[in-house]
């Protein structure tokens, strides 16, 4: 195994271990429905059942029908925040 | 050599950390998007099962009341017309 | 016209066009029959027409006298059987 692959190994783990992943992944949600993510892809989903009618439609079309929008809709401040958390982290743990 | 394999390193930990950010970003997405379409769902099925409840409510009330009101007048000319039967009845 | 609207006027249609509506409605007169509500309110009539005096009483007083309790002489077993009939007939016929 490369010592780059060695590293990102390490690190994945670090990041599971110390529950860096699953903090990350609230702070994530926390930042969704703070921003009205959550809200706009509710609103989005009704407009799809309304369409389509709610006989017609399985979570699978449903999830489908609104996963484009609900990437597009992800502030780019709130990607960036993450990404700098990230950083920080891996900055502090990985020598 | 040393700045040099710094340099590595900061690059090697940028594009982790993208990798990360992104892998994050996409399992988050794709569970709370499952999670929200599976809600809004059993809610819009909800509201349409409370919905038709309702409304079936409702047209069984109409159906009872229109009924009776046809029963109560046709009930009511018939005893009056035998009541008036009996009294011409016993006047003659 | 609200969704409320539209699907009450779902169901009357359909109840009407599978002759449903009048079985219910023949259902309902048989069930007013059985529990002795037509009794009951013939014998009310009789009081209204003794009370009032015959001479003094139209068909449209009779009726508008007895309406009330003719109403509420109607057991809520005969209402509640109805409405599952209903339910039943439209769970057997939904798209």
């Amino acid at each position: 195994m490369s010592k780059e692959l060695q590293m990102r190994a390490a690190i994945n783990q670090k990041l599971i271990e110390m529950g860096e992943r699953e903090r990350l992944k609230e702070l994530l949600r926390a930042k969704l429905i703070e921003c009205g993510w959550r809200d706009q892809l509710k609103a989005h989903c009704k407009e799809v059942i309304k369409e389509k009618g709610i006989e017609n439609v399985t979570v699978e079309d449903l999830v489908a029908g609104v996963t484009p929008k609900g990437r597009a809709l992800v502030p780019d401040s709130v990607k960036k925040e993450l990404l700098q958390r990230i950083r920080a982290f891996l900055a502090q743990h990985s020598t | 050599e040393e700045a040099r394999r710094r340099q590595e390193h900061e690059a090697f930990l940028d594009k982790l950390s993208s990798e990360l950010c992104a892998g994050i970003i996409e399992e988050v997405l794709t569970q709370y998007t499952k999670e929200i379409a599976d809600g809004e769902r059993k809610f819009a099925l909800e509201e349409k099962a409370a919905r038709l409840a309702r409304c079936s409510e409702e047209v069984c009330n109409d159906l009872v009341e229109e009924t009776l009101d046809l029963e109560i007048a046709q009930l009511g000319k018939e005893v009056l017309d035998m009541e008036l039967r009996r009294i011409h009845k016993f006047i003659k």
